[in-house]
C-alpha cells in the first residue's frame, strides 16, 4: 500500500496507457502530482472504454430523442416506453479483448456484465442476444475460440436462467487476430420504478453488495482498447472470472430490494469496477464520496488501494440507500448469502476521498475525472468505392443451382443450429420466436395477457453487414439500421429504438477513423428518418493485430414491440401460400451485384459499391408490411438481405419442404441459367425489399 | 389441489411451473424456500428446473443437503406426491429418493430442443395413469447432465417393478439423435418404488400453449392434477 | 492441514468426457494415448492438527457430500508440509 | 504406462465451485473446513515405455489441449506399477 500512495512519474502513466499530454493535463487539472492510486483512477476514467475519447465528438451527433424514449445514452442502459405503464430497458456491450485471451470466461463475463447493466436500472432481464464475429473457419484457433465463446455464453446465460433467443455469427479473415463478442440484454420494468445512478443526499450510506473483490481483471478497462501485439498472451492473468450462480443471487436480491423504497441510486461495477461506479455516481449527482477501502470485502489478502479501485471482479454492485434502511437491506442480502458492506458515505465536497489503513490513498476533485476526459478530433478520411458493377461485369460458368448450393455452404449463411442448440432459449416460458424462427426474436411481455390474447411482445434483432461498411461507411451505417428495422417489422413488430456496438480498428489511422465517422453519419441519418433513436451503446476500438484492422463492424441492436403476439410473423411459408416481393420494382432492369455474396463467389472479392439506400422506400415497405399484418392478411415474412431474393425465398421454404413456382419478369423468361441478368435478379442485394407469404 | 413449488438459490424454472399449475388449477401453488423445515400439508410438491447452487460439485448435490429435503421426505412418508423436473430430478437422485445417477450428456454439450416421449407401462402412479400406454408427448428438454445411468442390477429392478415412466422415442426411422443425452435405454423419467415420486428430465411446463411448442405439457400436467385429486 | 481428495468414476461407468479427450488427443497426433479417464480433485483446508482426526473428518465429508458413492470411488491423502 | 495429470486453478483466480462446496460443508457441521479449491484429474494410458518420452508427450498434451494455461496450472506424475 505504501507504494500505491507514492507520487507517480511519467513512466507510470505511459505504462497505464495514458499519453504524455494526458498526464500533464491531469497534473494541471488537480494541481498536484497524482499518486499511483490516483493515477490509476484517472487511467481507467480516461481509457477509451470509459471516456469514448476518440469517438465522443461523433457520438454526440446520434439522434437520441423520441416521444417513447424515457432514458437515452448516459445511464447503464437505455429505457423506452412500451405502453401499459411498462418500459423496455436494453443495451449491447462488447467483451472482444478478454474473449480472445480466454474465450470461455471472456464471453461469460460479457453476458454477466450486460445483465447487470439492465437489472441495475430496476428491470428484470427477459432476453439475451449475442453478435459474434470470428476469423476464417479453417483456422484451428478459430475452432477453439468459437467453442470456448459459445460454451461461455451458454454457461452463464443458461445458469442464470435468462433465455438466449438469437443473434448472429459471422466469419471473416479480418477477425483472425481480433474476434468480436457483443452481448445484448433486454429487460422489463415498471415505467415509474426506474433506478438511476446519480448519487443523492450528502451523508447517505454507500453500500457495496455482491461477490468479494480479488485481483482479477486489473487494467481490464485500459486493456479493453489496447491493440494486440504478437505476445498478447503475456497480458494474462488479467481476465475476470464470472460466477453465474452468484450472478443469479445478486439479480434476485437487487430486484427484491428495489421493490422496497430503500434504494436511492445504484450502479453496476463494470469495467474499472469500484472506480467507474463511485466516480460516475458521485459526479452525476454533482456531490462527493468518501470511502474507507479497509471495509471493502476482499477475497485476497494485502490488496492495495490501487488494486481494490481497479479490480474488475464480477458480480458486484454499488448502491446508495435511504439512511436507516441498511438493516432491512442487509437482511435481504443475508437471505441470498451475499456480502453487504457499508463502505462510506456521500459528501458535498465534490471530491473522491479514499482512505486505506488510516492513510488518505486518494483525494481527487471529481469534475476533471469526468468533464475533462480528453475529447479527440482525430483526422479522418471517408473512403467510399463509387464503381457500380453491372451484372454483365460478372462472368461465370456456374448455374443458378450451383451458386445457390455454394451460398448455403457459406458459413455466414448456413444454419447455426449447432451453436444455438447449446443455449436455453425457452426458460422463463415467454419465448415466442428464437434463433431463426423469424427475422427477429420475439419474447412475450409477462403479465400483459388479456382475454383472448397472450398480450404484448418485444421483438429483438442484431444486424450489420461489414463488407458494405468497408466499401462505403455512410451507406454501410445506413444499411445496418434499415436491415434491423426491416427484420423487426418482418416479425410483425414496430421498430422503436437502437442500442449500437461500434467495433472498429485503430482510430489513429485516417481511413479507420473515416470508417467510424462515416458509419456514425449513416446510422444517424437512417435512425432519425425511421424514428428509431439510439438509447444506449458501446464503442470498442483498437481491434487490430500487427497493424491489420478488423472490418468496420457497427452492430445495430434494435428493439420493437407488437401489441398481440398472436399476430407475429415467422419466416416459414405454408402450403399453397402466394409469395410477393414487397419493394421489388415491376419492370426489372438489373439486380445490384456490387459488394454481394454473389460477387464474392464469382470474383473471390468484393470491390463494387454497396447497394444504395433509399430511406423513403425503406420506411414505406415497413409501413405497408405492418398495415397488411394488422388486417391479418399475412402468414409469413422474410427480409431480403445476404444472398438476394432467391436465397431469401429458399429460407422461407425449408421448414415444411415446400417448393415454389416463380414467374420471372417478362424480360428474363427465356434466359438460360448462366445469364448474368437473370443471376442478378436471383442474387442481387438491392435493399428495401421484404418477401411476404399470404393466402389472400 | 394444494400444491407447492420449491425454490433453491439458483432455481430458474420455478415461475414457469407456477404459471403452468395456476393455468390448470386456477390456484397459485405456494412457494417453498429451501431453508423451510415444516411445510403445510400438500397434495403435490414440485421441484422445478434450474442450476441450484450453480450445479457446483454435482448437479443437485448441494441442494440435496438443504433443510427442505427433510420436509419433502416427511411429505412422501405421509403419502404425498412429488414431481422433480430436470434439476429437480437430479436433486431427488442426490437425496437418494430416486435411484441411479444423471451424468453429462454423451455429446458433452448443453442441449435445448424438442423431444418426443413415449408413456411406458408402469406401476400405479398419479402422473401417467390417466394417459394411454404408448402415447407420445412432444415436450422440450434443456440440460447438460441428463444422461440417466443405471447399473445392470438397478436397470433390471426398474424394469421388473415397472418404474420406467417415460422414454425418448424416434418419430421416424431416420431420426438418429432422438435421444438428447445418451441415457441408458433412452430413459427420460423414472418412478419411486411406491409410484408417488416421478423424476423426469423434459420440461412439461414449457409446452403449455400452441404459440410456444404445443400443449402436450399441459395435457401431462392436467392429467397429474386430475389423478392426484382422484 | 491440507487434504487432497481424488474422486474418480467407478469401472463400468460411462466417462463421456474421457472418451472425448482421448479422441481429440488422437486427432492431434498423440496415437500412443490408448485410454483417458477423468476425475475430480478437491483440496480441503482443515483447521485441525491431529492427523487421525483430519482423516476421520475428510472421510465423513466424502461420504456425506463430496462423493456420489453410486458411481464414484475416492482416495484421501494428507499433505505433510 | 499410466500418467496422472492434476489441473488446478492458478492462485488468485476465483473458484466459485470451491466456495459453494465450502459453505455447504460448513452448513453440514464441518466448521473446521476453512477453504476448498477444486481441480481436475486426468489419467492417461500411454503405450510407451521410456519414461522421458512419456513425460515429454504428457507435457505437450497439457500445453495443447488438456490445460487452459491462461487460468490453470498443472503437474504430471507417472505411475510406476
Amino acid at each position: 500500500e505504501y507504494l500505491a500512495q507514492q507520487k507517480s512519474k511519467l513512466e507510470d502513466a505511459l505504462e497505464m496507457g495514458l499519453t504524455k499530454n494526458e498526464y500533464n493535463l491531469i497534473c494541471e487539472k488537480i494541481d498536484k502530482i497524482p499518486n499511483i492510486t490516483e493515477l490509476g483512477i484517472f487511467s481507467a476514467m480516461f481509457s477509451e472504454h470509459c471516456s469514448y475519447k476518440s469517438s465522443k465528438k461523433w457520438l454526440k451527433t446520434l439522434p437520441t430523442e423520441a416521444s417513447h424514449v424515457i432514458q437515452g445514452p448516459g445511464e447503464n442502459a437505455g429505457v423506452i416506453d412500451i405502453g401499459e405503464n411498462l418500459a423496455a430497458v436494453f443495451k449491447i456491450e462488447s467483451h472482444n479483448h478478454p474473449s480472445f485471451i480466454e474465450p470461455y470466461q471472456g464471453s461469460a463475463t460479457g453476458v454477466g456484465g450486460i445483465l447487470r447493466d439492465v437489472f441495475t436500472m430496476g428491470a428484470r432481464p427477459i432476453a439475451l442476444m449475442n453478435a459474434l464475429r470470428f476469423g476464417s473457419p479453417d483456422q484451428p484457433l478459430t475452432k477453439h475460440l468459437v467453442s470456448g465463446v459459445v460454451k461461455g455464453i451458454g454457461g452463464y446465460g443458461n445458469c442464470i436462467g435468462i433465455p438466449t433467443v438469437g443473434g448472429e455469427t459471422n466469419f471473416d479473415k479480418s477477425y483472425d487476430g481480433n474476434i468480436l463478442v457483443n452481448a445484448m440484454a433486454v429487460g422489463l420494468a415498471k415505467k415509474d420504478r426506474i433506478f438511476y445512478s446519480a448519487a443523492t443526499g450528502a451523508g447517505n450510506p454507500v453500500i457495496y453488495v455482491g461477490a468479494k473483490t480479488g485481483r482479477d481483471g486489473i487494467h481490464g478497462a485500459t486493456m479493453a482498447s489496447a491493440e494486440f501485439t504478437e505476445n498478447s498472451t503475456e497480458k494474462r492473468p488479467t481476465v475476470q472470472v464470472g460466477d453465474p450462480f452468484t450472478g443469479k443471487l445478486l439479480l434476485e436480491a437487487c430486484l427484491e430490494l428495489m421493490n422496497t423504497d430503500a434504494v436511492l441510486s445504484i450502479q453496476d461495477m463494470g469495467a474499472a469496477g469500484l472506480t467507474s461506479s463511485s466516480v460516475e455516481m458521485a459526479s452525476k449527482g454533482s456531490l462527493g464520496m468518501s470511502l474507507n477501502l479497509d471495509l471493502v470485502p476482499t477475497r485476497e489478502d494485502k490488496m492495495t488501494s490501487y488494486e481494490i479501485m481497479l479490480s474488475e471482479s464480477q458480480e458486484r454492485m454499488l448502491m446508495i440507500l435511504k439512511p436507516g434502511s441498511e438493516e432491512k437491506a442487509k437482511s435481504i442480502f443475508d437471505k441470498w448469502d451475499l456480502d453487504f458492506a457499508n463502505i462510506g458515505e456521500v459528501t458535498n465536497t465534490g471530491r473522491l476521498i479514499l482512505t486505506k489503513h488510516g492513510f488518505e490513498a486518494c483525494n481527487l476533485p471529481l469534475e476533471p475525472l469526468v468533464e475533462d476526459a480528453p475529447e479527440y478530433n482525430k483526422p479522418f478520411e471517408i473512403k467510399a468505392i463509387k464503381k457500380v458493377l453491372k451484372p454483365s461485369d460478372l462472368k461465370t460458368n456456374l448455374t443458378i443451382i450451383d451458386i445457390l448450393k455454394i451460398i448455403f455452404k457459406n458459413p455466414n449463411i448456413a444454419s447455426k443450429k449447432w451453436i444455438w442448440e447449446q443455449y436455453d432459449s425457452s426458460v422463463m416460458g415467454d419465448t415466442i420466436f428464437a434463433n431463426g424462427d423469424s427475422d427477429a426474436s420475439l419474447v412475450k411481455v409477462h403479465g400483459t395477457e388479456k382475454k383472448g390474447s397472450f398480450g404484448k411482445g418485444l421483438a429483438i434483432t442484431t444486424d450489420c453487414t461489414p463488407r458494405y461498411v468497408k466499401s462505403d461507411p455512410i451507406i454501410g451505417g445506413m444499411q445496418a439500421v434499415c436491415e434491423a428495422a426491416r427484420n423487426i417489422a418482418s416479425s410483425g413488430a414496430k421498430p422503436l429504438a437502437i442500442t449500437n456496438n461500434l467495433n472498429f480498428g485503430n482510430p489513429d489511422k485516417k481511413n479507420v477513423m473515416g470508417e467510424i465517422v462515416g458509419s456514425i453519419k449513416g446510422i444517424s441519418e437512417a435512425a432519425s428518418y425511421l424514428s428509431t433513436p439510439i438509447v444506449s451503446g458501446n464503442v470498442s476500438l483498437y481491434n487490430e493485430t500487427n497493424g491489420k484492422s478488423i472490418l468496420p463492424t457497427p452492430v445495430i441492436g434494435m428493439v420493437g414491440a407488437i401489441d398481440e403476439v398472436e399476430n407475429s410473423l415467422k419466416i416459414s411459408a405454408e402450403p399453397d401460400n402466394v409469395l410477393i416481393a414487397l419493394g421489388q420494382s415491376e419492370n426489372f432492369k438489373a439486380g445490384w451485384v456490387g459488394c454481394s455474396i454473389y460477387q464474392e463467389i464469382i470474383n473471390k472479392k468484393y470491390d463494387g459499391a454497396p447497394p444504395p439506400i433509399n430511406l423513403e422506400n425503406e420506411k414505406k415497405v415497413i409501413e405497408i408490411l405492418l398495415k397488411l399484418n394488422e388486417q391479418k392478411l399475412l402468414t409469413a415474412a422474410h427480409d431480403i438481405s445476404d444472398g438476394g431474393l432467391l436465397t431469401t425465398v429458399c429460407e422461407m421454404l425449408f421448414k415444411y419442404n415446400l417448393g415454389l413456382d416463380i414467374n420471372l419478369p417478362s424480360n428474363l423468361i427465356n434466359c438460360d441459367s448462366y445469364d448474368p441478368l437473370l443471376q442478378s435478379w436471383c442474387f442481387g442485394e438491392d435493399q428495401a425489399r421484404i418477401i411476404i407469404a399470404t393466402k389472400h | 389441489m394444494r400444491s407447492g413449488v420449491v425454490i433453491f438459490p439458483g432455481s430458474n424454472c420455478d415461475r414457469d411451473m407456477i404459471v403452468a399449475i395456476r393455468k390448470i388449477t386456477g390456484k397459485t401453488p405456494i412457494k417453498i424456500w429451501h431453508k423451510e423445515y415444516d411445510i403445510p400439508n400438500l397434495d403435490l410438491i414440485v421441484i422445478p428446473g434450474g442450476f441450484t447452487f450453480g450445479d457446483y460439485l454435482r448437479c443437485g448435490a448441494l441442494a440435496a443437503r438443504s433443510p427442505v429435503i427433510t420436509s419433502i421426505k416427511n411429505h412422501i412418508s405421509r403419502g404425498g406426491a412429488v414431481l422433480g423436473v430436470c434439476n429437480g430430478f437430479q436433486i431427488l437422485i442426490e437425496a437418494k429418493i430416486l435411484p441411479g445417477s444423471l451424468i453429462r450428456n454423451k455429446k458433452l454439450l448443453f442441449t435445448c430442443r424438442e423431444t418426443t416421449l413415449e408413456v411406458q407401462s408402469c406401476i400405479e402412479n398419479p402422473f401417467l395413469s390417466g394417459l394411454k400406454i404408448g402415447e407420445c408427448l412432444k415436450i422440450p428438454v434443456a440440460h447438460n447432465e441428463g444422461n440417466y445411468f443405471a447399473p445392470e442390477d438397478l436397470l433390471k429392478q426398474l424394469k421388473e417393478e415397472g418404474r420406467i415412466a417415460l422414454k425418448y422415442i424416434k418419430q421416424n426411422d431416420n431420426e438418429k439423435n432422438y435421444n438428447p443425452n445418451g441415457s441408458t435405454e433412452d430413459i427420460a423419467g423414472i418412478l419411486s418404488n411406491n409410484g408417488k415420486v416421478l423424476g423426469m428430465m423434459p420440461h412439461p411446463e414449457r409446452a403449455i400453449n400452441n404459440l410456444q411448442g404445443g400443449t402436450d405439457g399441459l395435457k401431462f400436467l392436467t392429467n397429474c392434477v386430475e389423478q392426484i385429486i382422484g | 492441514m491440507k487434504v487432497i481428495v481424488n474422486v474418480s468414476l467407478k469401472e463400468g461407468v460411462l466417462d463421456p468426457e474421457g472418451q472425448a479427450i482421448k479422441s481429440s488427443l488422437n486427432n492431434l497426433g498423440f496415437e500412443h494415448c490408448s485410454d483417458v479417464r477423468t476425475g475430480k480433485q478437491i483440496i480441503l483446508n482443515l483447521d485441525q492438527n491431529s492427523e487421525t482426526e483430519v482423516l476421520k473428518q475428510a472421510k465423513k465429508m466424502c461420504e456425506e457430500l463430496l462423493v456420489n458413492t453410486v458411481i464414484e470411488n475416492y482416495e484421501i491423502n494428507i499433505l505433510k508440509d
